[in-house]
């Protein structure tokens, strides 16, 4: 067991593959020198020198589409856009390009390469600051998303994600790089595309990630002690997604809440529900609730912001009227 | 082209640049108390920029800028109370509080938003530019970005459209060096960024952007020209910003000594020292003016401290326009 | 009566409202002195003018930018960008500047512009040329989105999009820019948010748009021939969503199929699906079947296209498993 | 430097613009008989470019290009067969009949695609440069693109992260006059799109696109430039497409006589005549040659015809890499 931050376990991951492979190669604005905005790649430029870990103009296009064509001749590149909220800005090399490589070839190309962004509210940086993007990448068959919400998940997940042969997005949340934890030293690359239950419970199914994930957690804990017992799925990849893991609890629970730090207008949380209507429809119990966003943005304003993300209070809300 | 303003006028952009000096200076501090969340980007030491600009605009002309829009929104004539009540998510703020440090804006004095995407207010104030055109209002654009935004791409395709359709657009670059922790020659192959202004048959000019006066020049050449149906022009001004890039920052990156010989240059000091040499002020008056604009900056904060916090149904206002 | 062009029927509103408003001009690639890729705008340039009536480069972000910049500062700009499947180009402007200007602002500026692109698949344009664009512009609240699936709400929505204050971004389907009808004299410009019953029925509700809405009412006439009687929504207006139109329909009929013409993940239709799972779960007596592209992109070659894009043999389908 | 290259390479240049030339009129047949879907972009009266440059090339040397690529297939060396079968969407086309006529792509040869979104080839041929620079392979990567792209922000970027990073890329602009239907000053405030390389200090040159011995002077410099890692250039061709833009579009916007004029510049007569003055060839032997690629490309043709389309299980393979 290492004890680390979520911050620290992204830092090693990347440079545990920066070793593991030479082909792998990082880069993005100030992450090189400054070792990131965020401060989580320090200490890399420095062991694996200016070749490798390289520093990029403003220019996000040009560095997502620059990863795709280093991944497509033979690097394995790892691509920061600083911001989530900055996925907008290279959206046609994401999903015209990276997400599409392969298929409008023919399968000539594989292509290896990762970008990752910090992403999400909480912290007062405003409407453009504050996004989370799995519903702009997920509408884009060809790349990969994954979420994690432990420091144990940012190392494995990041790892695996690099490995794979696919384009991967990691999305990293800026609430969560903090959070400490104990990772197992045996913690390797882990495979994408499976879902954990976090807390077991027979009553009500939650489906979350991330920092939802984790107010979801706490909402399950109060909700115990008036006997209601919730399951809390994190999804950990939203792309793919892990099916299996969601009907299995909603066959036991009867019961689906999903938790999204997005607004509701085309959020992934429509996925969750129409799966549930779908395959699930026959175990529902009650109604399929949805907390997220609403149709509000983030704002700067604290209360504003506060007032935007779903908070347990609303988690709760949500699991008593489906309980009703 | 006389490079002296009458003693009114420096006076006046003499206090302004005080007010953004002293305003960012306790800006900081608020920042570390926390009564300021998020991020803030400060501009002291580039003061000169936005005044210069700002004193050669008339009433009816537009503005776009960025994050480090402090400067900006109060040369323009923004009070400080909005903005101060704004950097604390007030009710009272210029955006209801909804902006915040990043997106100082205020449609009254023209400023059409600061900007929190690198380059994104360019083509905004292309298309403002449009709209005076077509409308023939006469009326002039400016957008403001720094070094590092010269290398998006939104920066080219809005002066490219700018100069085709000739629009009254005045495009200024605050060059203070650095791009976030970036120095200037890491991320960009060129040392002038005005020869960019070349690429779309633009007029380009590199101006002393600590020397308010000279600022003023340059951008009154250029708003003219702009106003008088001559189309666009790129401004690159060679400024410092004194602090680091954004929130507790202090610039590490940035080589011993340089900034003790920006220190040299200072915008206020320039502009004072020249006055002082006109006889159109002594070091007694100007502590004055020191002193009362210190007095207008906390009262202004006090003022905001006091101020309520939006009402949560805020949340779901003017996300659409209703009616 | 006037018969029209779905092609025509644009083009009408657009000189209708340059006609209107003086302060309505119109720009994008190509669109004014040869009148548009599809031909879709020829004459407006001669009848109004290289002021409101212009051509640009290739510069999609400079455009959508523009077109705000225009918008906030006394225009009502409407700005063209050719195929839909540019959107991603200018997505920054449009979803985190166009959309959410106003609300950033705290409501100082009004946003009365409009976009306009062709969408849609099953022309052989390939993999980049054939996308629909809905799902990726309903992330962004701010922005509303219309689709219109006949001349006449070609021209009515438009037209209504145009008057409209809000930003809206209007999707015209290629596919079906040579489609007749006699378009009302009457017709003016509509109030956006509504859907409309296209076929009546009791037994299963179809929620679809544009070409999937026209496959859809040929399988509902298909379908009436064995006795299954479908009731057919076509929504018209993606943002609002006219949830009220679609539950009412799902409490008299108890089954609900969505035909998307997108991939499946992150797909509008699982908004439509959780409405349903949601507000209507208590009335479904079949699970929500969703008809879309699955995890398929669409590929250049005539029999992949085709087995891509939903067809009038997969709704039926859809239909006849949840009359099962 | 000597213009004039061995006989062989000249004949061998002359047969491969036959190919395309032949190539692109029968796929405007095609097209109209419906067996082509969607569009085509032909490249008639543009072919000194693309061969020009893939002359200059070696193996291990990569490509991005776009929609209007045909050419640019064949001079990489694609079989014809490969090609025609793409074009009617065919299982054996070089994309499995996935991409069609706007993406002309074969790994095998280094053409790592042909794009549709205009612009968005650069940076990815930036990203080849990348892996040759940090493999020291010695490769060097080409992106082409029109005129029209250098208005988009795209261009900016790949330009100048090249730049930065030194780069052995090599952007080749083919300035044919029009992007789509507009004529480039209608879109673009500078003559010479070369003047852009000035934005990012590197070198920009302006190149007779007609004389494929100077194409491919001009590459051979910019090539061999990048390999040596001294960074990328800027090379524009001025040129001209006979055809339309795409489709059937005739081009009506163009001025009376314009197209005439350039055919008295056609590429292919251009080599031809220099080689029948340097007795390389002779009218018989130029028929010959000519009647023998007819056959080539009717026969690839006929091939493709024959050929299955891709079984509908394709639609879901190569959306990931399975394994
Ligand atoms: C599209 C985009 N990319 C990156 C960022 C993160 N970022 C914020 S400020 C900044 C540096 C901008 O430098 P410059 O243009 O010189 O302006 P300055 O901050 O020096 O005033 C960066 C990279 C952003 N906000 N937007
Ligand atoms: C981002 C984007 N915008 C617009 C288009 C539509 N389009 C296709 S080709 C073209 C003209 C390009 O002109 P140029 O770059 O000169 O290349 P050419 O076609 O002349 O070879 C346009 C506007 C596109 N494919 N992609
Ligand atoms: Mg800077
Ligand atoms: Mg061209």
């Amino acid at each position: 067991m290492t004890e680390m931050t979520y911050r620290e376990a992204v830092c090693k991951a990347l440079a545990d593959e920066l070793r593991a492979d030479p082909d792998v190669v990082f880069f993005g604005e100030d992450v090189a020198e400054a070792g990131g905005v965020f401060k989580v790649t320090p200490g890399l430029y420095e062991e694996f020198g200016p070749e490798r870990v390289r520093d990029t103009p403003i220019s996000e296009q040009a560095i997502t589409g620059a990863a795709l064509g280093a991944a497509i001749t033979g690097l394995r590149p790892v691509a920061e856009l600083m911001f989530a909220d900055f996925v907008p800005v290279a959206m046609d090399q994401i999903v015209n390009q990276i997400a599409k490589y392969r298929y409008m070839s023919g399968g000539q190309f594989v292509v290896p390469l990762t970008i990752r962004s910090a992403q999400g509210g909480g912290n007062g940086f405003g409407t453009q600051h504050s996004q989370c993007a799995e519903s702009w990448l997920m509408t884009a068959p060809g790349i990969m998303v994954v979420v994690p919400a432990t420091p144990t998940d940012a190392y494995g997940l990041l790892r695996g994600a690099i490995r794979e042969n696919n384009p991967v997005y990691v999305l990293e949340h800026k609430g969560l790089y903090n959070l400490k934890e104990d990772v197992p030293d045996s913690t390797g690359p882990m495979e994408l595309g499976k879902a954990l239950v976090r807390r077991e419970g027979s009553d009500v199914t939650i489906v979350a990630t991330q920092l939802m994930l984790h107010r979801s957690l706490e909402a399950a804990e109060k909700l115990a002690e008036e006997g209601i017992e919730v399951e809390v799925i994190d999804l950990r990849s939203m792309v793919p997604l892990d099916k299996d893991t969601i009907l299995d609890s909603i066959a036991k629970t009867n019961r689906l809440v999903v938790v999204e730090e997005s607004p509701h207008s085309a959020g992934w949380g429509g996925d969750i529900a129409s799966l549930a209507a779908d395959e699930g429809v026959y175990w529902l119990d009650a109604p399929v609730k949805r907390v997220n966003m609403g149709e509000a943005l983030i704002a700067y304003s604290p209360p504003l912001e506060d007032g935007a993300l779903p908070n347990v209070e609303r988690i709760i809300h949500a699991v008593r009227e489906v309980m009703a | 082209m006389t490079n002296e303003l009458e003693g009114q006028t420096r006076q006046d952009m003499l206090r302004r640049m005080l007010e953004i000096r002293i305003s960012e200076e306790q800006i900081q501090e608020l920042f570390l108390q926390n009564l300021i969340r998020g991020t803030t980007h400060l501009c002291i030491g580039q003061e000169a920029c936005s005044i210069g600009v700002a004193w050669a605009l008339q009433k009816g002309d537009t503005m776009t800028c960025t994050y480090r829009g402090h400067g900006h929104a109060l040369a323009l004539g923004m009070p400080i109370k909005d903005m101060m009540a704004e950097m604390m998510g007030k009710e009272s703020g210029c955006c209801s509080g909804k902006g915040g440090s990043m997106h100082m804006t205020d449609a009254s004095i023209g400023l059409l938003g600061a900007n929190a995407i690198v380059g994104a207010q360019l083509p905004i104030a292309v298309g403002a530019a449009l709209t005076s055109q077509v409308k023939k209002q006469g009326s002039v654009a400016i957008s403001f970005f720094g070094d590092g935004a010269t290398n998006i791409g939104t920066f080219h395709e809005a002066l490219n459209l700018a100069a085709i359709w000739q629009l009254p657009v005045v495009f200024c670059c605050e060059n203070n060096m650095y791009g976030e922790y970036s120095a200037q020659h890491r991320t960009t192959p060129v040392t002038d960024l005005a020869i960019r202004a070349d690429s779309y048959n633009i007029p380009g000019e590199v101006v002393d952007g600590q020397d308010v006066e000279t600022v003023y020049e340059a951008a009154k050449k250029a708003v003219d020209r702009a106003r008088s149906g001559d189309g666009p022009t790129l401004l690159e001004f060679k400024t410092y910003r004194y602090r680091g890039h954004s929130r507790t920052d202090t610039g590490p990156y940035r080589p011993e000594g340089e900034l003790d010989q920006w220190l040299q240059r200072d915008p206020i000091d320039i502009l004072k020292e020249k006055m002082i040499a006109d006889n159109q002020l002594d070091d007694t008056e100007f502590n004055e003016m020191k002193q009362a604009t210190e007095r207008l900056v906390h009262s202004a904060i006090e003022w905001a401290k006091e101020e309520p916090f939006p009402p949560t149904e805020a949340l779901f206002a003017d996300v659409y326009y209703e009616g």
